[in-house]
């Protein structure tokens, strides 16, 4: 029985993946998980310099979900090299670099200066940041902006590129297709949707940065449907992203579409969770009868009496 | 070693208003988790409540494990409803312990409110390093006050219904003589408005001075970025409450007003 | 201590709606509150013919969640008038009629309908609707579309004109924005979220649509972020709405700028919600000191420290 | 009276493999609720999961109602851990009651698995009325078997393990002289694909016949539309389990094959 992922330059052992900023750098849950079990590490995003991220409150609990306004806050691009990199390289699991920047060009400057570093095997592109330059107008909102960056990081990289999706648009498909046509390999969905808590007592925002990233089973409802819709769009595997606690989630993104899915909010409750749904999967594979875990992927039945709106959400 | 696993709830007694000494078994966590260390607790299996809460190890009773918790929010009203057929999720020990090691005469503890929780295996551990200790225990009022496992508490309470009337620091500059106490380091846990007085008290008078802090974490293990202090050792302005504390060095801490709420 | 609404011809007693969709005709659940408590009672969206509605299944719970393709099922028009309507000119509460349609000539149609109808304090315009003559593209997801429905009606009805938006847009706050310029009253938001959700077993979708409507406390912050938003872009009385469970979220809708709240999902877990809640916002001021609720209505204090980063997810 | 509130769990055991009976104390409700009629239930106070999940009355014992499920999913295991010190959060009486006064002689009780859970009630009112009942209770084994409160039950089981070998339809031709029954009625509850079979039966055979359906319910109280089912005597193609139903003559209903997940 074979759960591996084969695209590209891309193999993983398995399907499942640890998502940008849930997961550290690895070695911080080291002793609490196999990561030799997971079939990828996607990095904390890395900018140029060093950030230190937004003022406390960063986090706030809300029903089956979380927000929270980190702010990118990472060591940059040098000591990522120097002292992450050289840790993950060890971990017999495959590295993603996942890539944030608030200029076109400072994207192309942190992927140059990795091109240099071996045991990378893929770039996953983080689209959800102000662009400093259109006055703070998150990239990933534009199909333009998504477009172009994935064309200038193409034209630098014959390593395999992911270009991370934001949720908060109204067309997702227009987007993915958008990176395929621009020669992404490959597309990662859904990055949070923007979220907001309030704290009665205080009459303020909980979160210092007064909106935050909204992750967490409550939201999965969205990123299915998300990548539902990206996946009848574009040929390129599609990663699948938001509120996997279990194999079972896992296995509803693979039947919309993912070819491979990530693991975000639940490694804080369980730091070990992206190992167990890896295991969770692979058992019910061979429960099923499943000789490929790729069966799986897209083969959502849909009766006939089901119509496909796509986009349209189906009031009527 | 670490653990990360359910366990069935031995017992869960309230010991004062509010509060609440809940106990399940873990001979692996009660070998080795240290006083100040905490655990990451999840109260519930389905989603909601999401996030795991954190406690301070409280005390040790053999193989038994002991938290000390107030019923604050949903989280912690779940728990007081608990009984030996319920089960917590435990994650720890997590967190670095009291530098109970460094180099001091008298400890001096100093507990606000909930802040209580993690001095019953401190009192225990110093008493066997044969550390004199001096130990205030402030409350809102008598009945919100838990003093097991304590060396001879000395009492404040804000409405003076028991104890000194005031603070835990006011009763300790009142009630306590400082010259008198041999190259003294104090252990304070509890409010934030409070630890920022006794840091302040410590400055001054140049006290050595250790606060075990709080805040909102979703991970406890480094992961999430999400529970950033600011600190003057930190290389980037902040630290994290969960991996680089939650024990810190009075004078490393920067508080700020607003992050009181 | 006052909790009454009034803005021109709408005059409720408090601030609490029960949203549409989600409390039937009242009638249903007169048995278990009392309708009276309510300040206004939105009627389930009415369409010029009577439609039967989706397939089975109809309802998935999801985390904190629920999604839902009812598909518009309501009596029509003219049973709504005959049948509905006067049971609820009887109740003492404002009645707001829902109206969604396909066409533009529908909905004006069924507005001038209800004209000669009395006893409706408003109409509140469901634009989530599939625009049959483009191509089932959802109406409420184009600003023009959005524009010019609410253009047409204005001029034919000088009730009170609420438009509800949906929050499946990238910046919901030019469609708020765009409501007031062409003269709607008010706006509320928000409708349901797209959502989809899987069954492993089956391999089925496990609505009949695919994708639904996806509403409860996951939500929230969602909703919360949007009604902020738009708040920020408007002068008109915002309604809110979304993952309304308790007197505490009403409570922070109006914080970020909500005038008026709507309780939607809540109503199922408890039909008496929507009077618990407007008892227990009452019961708030009272203890705070409160002596016009409108003192809450945006009130939200943002710390120096807290930027505003609009529509902008704080990722950076 | 139609009650909406929290009450205690006075008891909850377990009867067959997977099936437990619950009862609390609800007198307002004990008196005016009526077989085939059923209750929403919510199994907690947070936000997951979230809807309440409606069970049919199973029985009346003075002041106390009991309910008896099969645990299914996560809402049921929840149930199931339930004790003394929990409480469920009741709506009802919802529904329509079993059409017990239509004019027919024999009472023919067909229960597939949980559908059981109407019955004893029924058994109850029936026998008041005077009424002769042949009863037949189908599971899928003998340990999942559950016949207190039912007279004289027939048993089927799918693996043969007690009573007839098959389902309950076939244990009733097999076992019952259809012709030595007065003017019979039956009222039926279990699996959608049984009910299924039972129409086509009462169809094929003319006998009177009621079924009380499952369908996933958000509110229980004809106001969210999302329990259809198809029926003949719908204005506009469908009616709704909750407030048309549960219960209804068999030839109402139009079942598709893929409503049967
Ligand atoms: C290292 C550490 C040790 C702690 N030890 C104890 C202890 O021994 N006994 C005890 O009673 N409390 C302790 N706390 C505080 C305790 O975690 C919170 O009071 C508790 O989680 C409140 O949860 P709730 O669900 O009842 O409240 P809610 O308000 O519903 O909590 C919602 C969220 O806020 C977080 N939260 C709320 N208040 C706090 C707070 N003051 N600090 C941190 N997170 C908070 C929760 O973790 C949760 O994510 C400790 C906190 C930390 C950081
Ligand atoms: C009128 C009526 C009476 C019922 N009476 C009984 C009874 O007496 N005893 C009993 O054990 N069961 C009964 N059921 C079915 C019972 O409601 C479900 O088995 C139960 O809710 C499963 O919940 P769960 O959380 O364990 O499963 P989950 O699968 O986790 O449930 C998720 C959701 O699906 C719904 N759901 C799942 N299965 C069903 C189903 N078969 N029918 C309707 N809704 C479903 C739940 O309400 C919930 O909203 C009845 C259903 C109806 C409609
Ligand atoms: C605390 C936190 C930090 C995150 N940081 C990043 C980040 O640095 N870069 C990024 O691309 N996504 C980041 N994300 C988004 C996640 O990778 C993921 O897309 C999102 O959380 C949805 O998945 P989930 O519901 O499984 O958490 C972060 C999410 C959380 C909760
Ligand atoms: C079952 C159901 C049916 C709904 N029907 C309608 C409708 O007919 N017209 C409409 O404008 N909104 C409809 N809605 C949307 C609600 O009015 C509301 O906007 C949404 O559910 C969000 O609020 P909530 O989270 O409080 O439920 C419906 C929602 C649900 C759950
Ligand atoms: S709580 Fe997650 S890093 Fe500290
Ligand atoms: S369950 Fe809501 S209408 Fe029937």
């Amino acid at each position: 029985m074979n759960t591996a992922f084969h695209s590209k330059s891309l193999h993983l052992k398995n399907r499942v993946l640890v998502a940008s900023g849930t997961f550290g750098y690895g070695n911080e849950v080291a002793r609490f998980t196999d990561l030799s079990k997971i079939g990828g590490i996607v990095t904390k995003s890395v900018s140029w310099k060093p950030r230190i991220g937004n003022a406390p409150m960063r986090i706030a609990e809300t029903p089956s979900g979380m927000l929270n306004s980190i702010g990118l806050a990472n060591v940059g691009i040098e000591e990522f090299t120097a002292e992450k990199l050289p840790y993950l390289r060890n971990v017999d699991s495959q590295i993603i670099v996942n890539i944030a920047a608030s200029t076109i060009d400072e994207y192309i400057q942190i992927l140059e200066r990795l091109e240099d570093e071996e045991g990378i095997a893929a770039y996953e592109i983080n689209v959800s940041c102000p662009n400093v330059k259109e006055g703070g107008l998150n990239f990933g909102t534009r199909c333009e902006m998504t477009g172009e960056i994935t064309r200038e990081l193409r034209k630098r990289t014959d390593r395999f590129l992911i270009i991370k999706l934001t949720p908060n648009v109204t067309h997702i498909a227009d987007f993915a297709k958008t990176c395929q046509d621009e020669g992404a390999d490959s597309v990662s969905l859904i990055n949070t949707l923007v979220g907001m808590a309030v704290n009665i007592k205080t009459r303020r925002p909980v979160l210092s940065t007064i909106t935050g990233g909204f992750s967490g089973p409550a939201i999965k409802p969205v990123a299915l449907a998300k990548v539902y819709e990206a996946a009848k769009a574009v040929k390129i595997p599609i990663i699948g992203i938001g509120g996997i606690m279990s194999w079972k989630d896992a296995i509803e993104f693979l039947l919309v579409g993912a070819s491979a899915i990530q693991v975000g909010t639940a490694n804080f409750l369980d730091p070990d969770a992206a190992a167990k749904i890896a295991e969770g999967m692979a058992a019910y594979c061979e429960e099923e009868g499943i000789e490929d875990i790729q069966e799986l992927v897209g083969a959502l039945k849909v009766h006939e009496t089901q119509s496909a709106p796509g986009f349209v959400p189906v009031k009527a | 070693m670490t653990v990360n696993q359910w366990y069935s709830v031995r017992s869960n007694r309230k010991v004062a208003e509010e509060t609440y000494a809940l106990r399940f078994s873990a001979p692996e966590l009660a070998e080795t988790i240290k006083p100040g260390q905490f655990l990451n607790v999840r109260v519930t299996k389905e989603h909601d409540p999401l996030l795991r809460r954190p406690y301070s190890i409280s005390n040790i009773y053999g193989d038994e494990c002991e938290i000390v918790y107030a019923v604050e929010g949903r989280g912690t009203n779940i728990l007081s409803r608990m009984d030996e057929t319920s089960e917590i999720g435990v994650i720890g020990p997590l967190g670095n312990p009291f530098g109970m090691e460094k180099d001091y005469g008298t400890a001096v503890i100093m507990a606000g409110g909930i802040g209580v929780a993690p001095f019953p295996i401190l009192t225990t551990a110093l008493k066997e390093m044969g550390k004199n200790t001096v130990t205030l225990v402030g409350a809102r009022n008598g009945t919100r006050l838990f003093t097991d496992g304590l060396a001879d508490p000395i009492v404040a309470t804000d409405d003076g219904s028991a104890g000194y009337h005031g603070n835990v620091l006011d009763c300790f500059k009142a009630q306590v003589d400082l010259s008198s106490l041999d190259n003294p380091r104090i252990f304070a846990c509890g409010p934030t408005p409070m630890l920022h007085a006794i840091q302040q008290y410590a400055l001054e008078t140049g006290i050595q001075c250790e606060l075990s802090l709080e805040t909102e974490m979703a991970c406890g293990m480094g992961i999430c970025q999400g529970c950033p202090i600011e600190s003057k050792s930190a290389p980037r302005k902040y630290s994290l409450v969960c991996t680089d504390g939650p024990c810190f060095e009075a004078d490393d801490i920067v508080f700020h007003q607003h992050t009181h709420a």
